[in-house]
């Protein structure tokens, strides 16, 4: 175990150099991950190290350089495939949805896409309504995909390498507040085992369950909420699809009471699902309905305080929980 | 380079004249075959046959290797006939069973043959170019000395993905061969009132891409014109446009009432039919004789036949099978 | 009252008329909903009537046609876009999310978008993968627009008459297998109230909720059930943005059970939203845990027998009501 | 029309010219303040600034109505000013507050004033040309005599809907004045690494569409070019594509560490700095004296303090108001 300290954003280039090292099938595309060095740094440095056979600036097309790596994938290669943003990426939805998700399918077999997708998401920059969204709760619903969100520093790096280890497309949500994040991690380890939630608090009292960039927030609500005395076990789904409900349901069925934070707007947001599946796979366990936290239904609005009062925060987290009990 | 008119070719020898007369025989048939089993629901979905069309995968499919590879479009029986994917394993697969091209999943909108590198019939129009570009970047990156032909219909031309693939297969030079099945409309929408540019082949000028328009109900005009371009495309590792200028006789699909244009015009464009074109040259030329016709007929028709048996014999996919090919692990 | 027997796609097609007549702001554009006489035949003799102008076929450009739309609508018009089907609004759903559902709140209240889009959705008539999507419940996850699916023949008509008076962007998505439907209507009704659901069959046992193209088949089952001595309830959306959840909760809180059918896929469908919203507002109601009938998590399969092992059918909604007691 | 270089102009009489002089220093001086503020914290989220392209927008504003709809970019401050829009309601805009252009809602991507027919900066690149072509469709259904001018950069001509965009306004025959801001650069990549053919103005052909390029760093090239354009626009109703050659002087965003081109690239382009040039230009031809400058920066300085201090006054939208304006009922 070689300890090392790096951000969030370090660890994904850690996973992507050793990817584009040991494997000659690797490459990176998407716009600005070359001579900018990526719109959030991640890719910095590699095209001086893999040059630009390997590490491709693309024009502003989305749906084709996506398209472009679903055609490369099919072609023998494993293209990992950056888009900067997921408010960018529904330009790219009808390839990601229509061809990527379908054609092994679609082709009885024959055919499988081992393409890796990754892009930044979320809000909290104050960047308003085109440019903070929380869309990973669609892609979920898509099957013939995966549907990452790493947390934590140790995650951005093994779940990549797990993604790269896929025969299917994967997704990777990277919640751009997450890029500057520091952590301990070992450079040498290989990648994780991506069907497993984690639970990175235990407790009892009640269970909070969340993804991606809302983890740091729920784990500071934890620590309020156990100055309250009430010791609140956290679940960090990492996998959106396909889910780890078991470990989901053995945590409920220990606390008795959920919460969901999900920074995706509440309707139809994928704590929606955490929820209906806690209905159908431990009712009689709860003691309470499971609750959620997202975000309010507008549109991002720019301004600070406006934005801070649409996202999910620790203190609307830990009253959620409070008012369980 | 862009020739508004149709580069007019030198003929034949018999045998060549001959494989294309058949491999164009084979289409229409087949696809007579197909409407007739439609209308008794033996096929069910979509149906959009290529009829009147058939010069154009014909004669394109010529200049192609095995190591190339094929993106093609819904309307693609006659793509996957010319290049030589089984009769029985299509018929199958619109009969939705198991021993169908795609096992049943796909339909007539959605062959898929991996030994023939056929990469699938896609049916959101203009999404299979993003695709074929990237398998043109595969290769590139591979050191593969293939090409990629991708087929689409003149409608595609207005879809955003048409300009983007064409300016990143240019900008990255990639060997993609766009074949563009000019049929002059997109479902009931005729060119003219989709494009405000209608020469196809000019459009390659913004992107810095040669092309050439040729005369899709000719066979050999359309082969020679690929074999051109693939040329080109194989020397320079650069994409070209290929407009294949053709005319579809029936319409768009099983369910278009064919409202949008005159008896009139469709009668015009028949009698440019490419197989009673080419037969009528064949004879003049004294390359075929009403023997040689027969036995063809012959051939193909006992070739429908099988096809069907076999797509009759074939089994459905257990259900339990459904979520199989979700995902490969 | 006038009663008439039409069609559902006839329905549509009066309330085309009505508002073409009406209001010179108003116009249709799409693929071929002109000289074609739309792919479902829906505007057939509309490019006659009203010409050239106030009806257009558009070009292949999804993005963009809708995206003039919302500027039409910005520019005085009263727009009326059809997206041929559900499938092909992926390419269009940037114009959507980022222009249509904000411009309004973005603006910071100066711009509407007084827009209606329509489009065919669902499955069922063996158009494979890439032709069979149920995506209306992504549509009901976005803030700043409305969004509807008439179910009954009736509501095809004064459903867009409703929509036809909002302010804001609406959606309204007509499964394809509603098109020849028949029923006898008055088309001399003006617009409905579209923030009501509507309970199309009074019952006592337990609820089952739905909406547009799976209405036919919970009707049905509902029969089934009643001959078995099970009396459902069934409610039909009708809107499923803003959700009318009052509706819902006052039946779930009077048969104490719940079943959504909802053809989308599972996992991240429209129906975990209304399953989580009943845990919320009728936790202490429920006699069991609400159930859900959706499709198969592949992507379409062309055969029949699969296509139909992936939809929700009057057996699989009869089974899932019986497990409950 | 393609003219590949730049056409040279007469030059003006002083009022015109002091006019320009002014519009494009209170735009630099503007985004100056702008960018102190940021890094003070006053504004936040993405800030975009024009520096270095000011001719265009002064230029091209020039010739534009009030009756004439605009729609922009997130790099719109320019834009914004020259059309009119008070300082202090852009400048409170991007301190959040409640008297700013969009309520505190947009930030400095997205500006909109109704009165002005300004119809917002859009930052999804390419997003704002479909909501141009529908606005000039708008214009034509109602037969009001007016144009639409729609700002993008030379990184949205890759996007689809710049071809979609084109082709349904020749298509349709509709009053859109393209203007394209060629600054060389999408982000970090250069033009001629995210287009195959680099000259954007003759792209236009592929749709039918008229169009010029002109010198983006010179008010007076721009002004002229964007008459004659916005002339035939006016006349024929039809489409016009202006591509206006310039350069950013400062990093693509606040975010940008600017890696990707050269200190001296940067430098060589500064030399155009297209108010210096001017500047110089007036002076040579004794139309503009040292008390007219020092005056005309004074002015704009207090502009420029009195739109701070109108931001720093203004209050914020309460809370309560967050969902008042996602539906308009
Ligand atoms: C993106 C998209 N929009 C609409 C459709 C519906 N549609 C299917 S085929 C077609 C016309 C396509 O015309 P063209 O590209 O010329 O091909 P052709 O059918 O003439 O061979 C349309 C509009 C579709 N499949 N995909
Ligand atoms: C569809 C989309 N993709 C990516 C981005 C991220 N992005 C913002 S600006 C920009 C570059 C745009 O370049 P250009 O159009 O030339 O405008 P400029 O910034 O040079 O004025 C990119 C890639 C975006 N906003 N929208
Ligand atoms: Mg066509
Ligand atoms: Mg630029």
């Amino acid at each position: 175990m070689q300890a090392k300290k790096m951000t969030y954003r370090e660890a994904i280039r850690s996973a992507l150099r050793l990817a584009l090292k040991s494997d000659p099938r690797v490459f990176l595309m998407g716009e600005d991950v070359g001579r900018y060095g990526g719109a959030f740094a991640v890719s910095l440095g590699l095209l001086e190290e893999f040059g630009p056979e390997r590490i491709r600036d693309t024009p502003l097309s989305e749906s084709t350089f996506v398209g472009a790596g679903i055609g490369a994938a099919l072609g023998g290669m494993r293209p990992i495939v950056e888009i900067m943003t997921v408010n960018f990426s529904l330009l790219a939805l009808d390839q990601i949805l229509n061809n990527a998700a379908t054609l092994r399918h679609m082709s009885g077999g024959q055919y499988s896409v081992p393409l890796v997708v990754r892009m930044a998401t979320g809000g909290g920059r104050q960047l308003a309504a085109q440019h903070s969204h929380s869309l990973e709760g669609w892609y979920a619903h898509i099957p013939g995909i995966k549907v990452l969100a790493p947390a934590t520093v140790e995650d951005a790096r093994a779940m990549l390498l797990a993604a790269l280890e896929e025969p299917d497309p994967v997704f990777i949500f990277e919640h751009a507040t997450l890029y500057p994040l520091e952590g301990e991690i070992d450079e040498t380890a290989g990648p994780v085992d991506i069907s497993k939630a984690a639970v990175r608090k235990p407790g009892s009292a009640v269970t909070l369950i969340t993804y991606g960039g809302s983890l740091p927030k729920t784990l500071q609500a934890a620590q309020e909420l156990l100055k309250e005395g009430i010791d609140p076990e956290v679940v960090d789904l990492r996998t959106l699809r396909p889910l780890d409900a078991a470990t989901i349901l053995s945590s409920v069925k220990k606390t008795h009471r959920a919460v969901v934070i999900d920074e995706a707007w509440r309707t139809g947001s994928f704590a929606a699902e955490i929820s209906a599946q806690i209905m159908e796979g431990a009712f009689d366990d709860l003691d309470a309905p499971v609750a959620r936290v997202c975000s309010a239904e507008v549109p991002m609005p720019y301004a600070k305080h406006l934005e801070e009062a649409a996202l999910p925060r620790v203190e609307t987290i830990v009253s959620a929980v409070k008012r369980m009990f | 380079m862009t020739t508004k008119e149709p580069v007019t070719e030198p003929f034949v020898e018999r045998q060549h004249g001959l494989d294309l007369l058949r491999e164009m025989l084979r289409i229409r048939r087949f696809e007579e075959k197909a409407v007739e089993l439609y209308s008794i629901g033996k096929i069910r979905g979509f149906l959009h046959v290529y009829i009147g069309e058939e010069a154009c995968a014909v004669g394109a499919m010529r200049a192609l290797t095995p190591e190339d590879n094929i993106v093609a479009t819904y309307r693609e029986h006659g793509q996957a006939l010319a290049r030589g994917i089984p009769m029985g394993s299509l018929m199958a697969e619109m009969f939705g069973k198991a021993n169908g091209c795609s096992h049943g999943h796909g339909g007539s909108m959605h062959f898929f043959d991996k030994p023939r590198r056929f990469f699938g019939g896609y049916a959101i129009v203009g999404g299979g170019l993003p695709i074929a570009v990237g398998l043109a970047l595969a290769d590139k990156l591979q050191k593969r000395r293939a090409l990629t032909a991708c087929f689409f219909g003149d409608g595609a031309v207005a879809e955003g993905e048409f300009h983007e693939s064409l300016n990143l297969a240019a900008l990255w030079e990639l060997p993609v061969l766009f074949l563009c099945e000019n049929n002059l409309y997109a479902m009931g929408t005729a060119l003219e009132r989709h494009q405000s540019q209608t020469d196809i082949s000019l459009k390659a000028q913004a992107y810095g891409i040669a092309s050439e328009a040729a005369d899709g109900m000719d066979a050999i005009a359309v082969e020679s014109a690929a074999q051109r371009a693939a040329g080109t495309v194989r020397q320079t590792g650069r994409p070209f446009l290929l407009e294949l200028r053709t005319y579809r006789f029936r319409a768009h699909s099983t369910a278009d009432p064919d409202l949008y244009r005159t008896k009139d015009e469709i009668e015009r464009w028949k009698k440019r039919d490419p197989i009673t074109m080419f037969e009528a040259r064949l004879r003049e030329m004294r390359l075929l004789a009403d023997a040689d016709l027969t036995s063809l007929e012959a051939r193909i028709g006992a070739e429908i036949n099988e096809a069907v048996a076999l797509a009759e014999a074939g089994s459905w996919e257990p259900i339990e099978a459904l979520s199989k090919d979700v995902y490969t692990t």
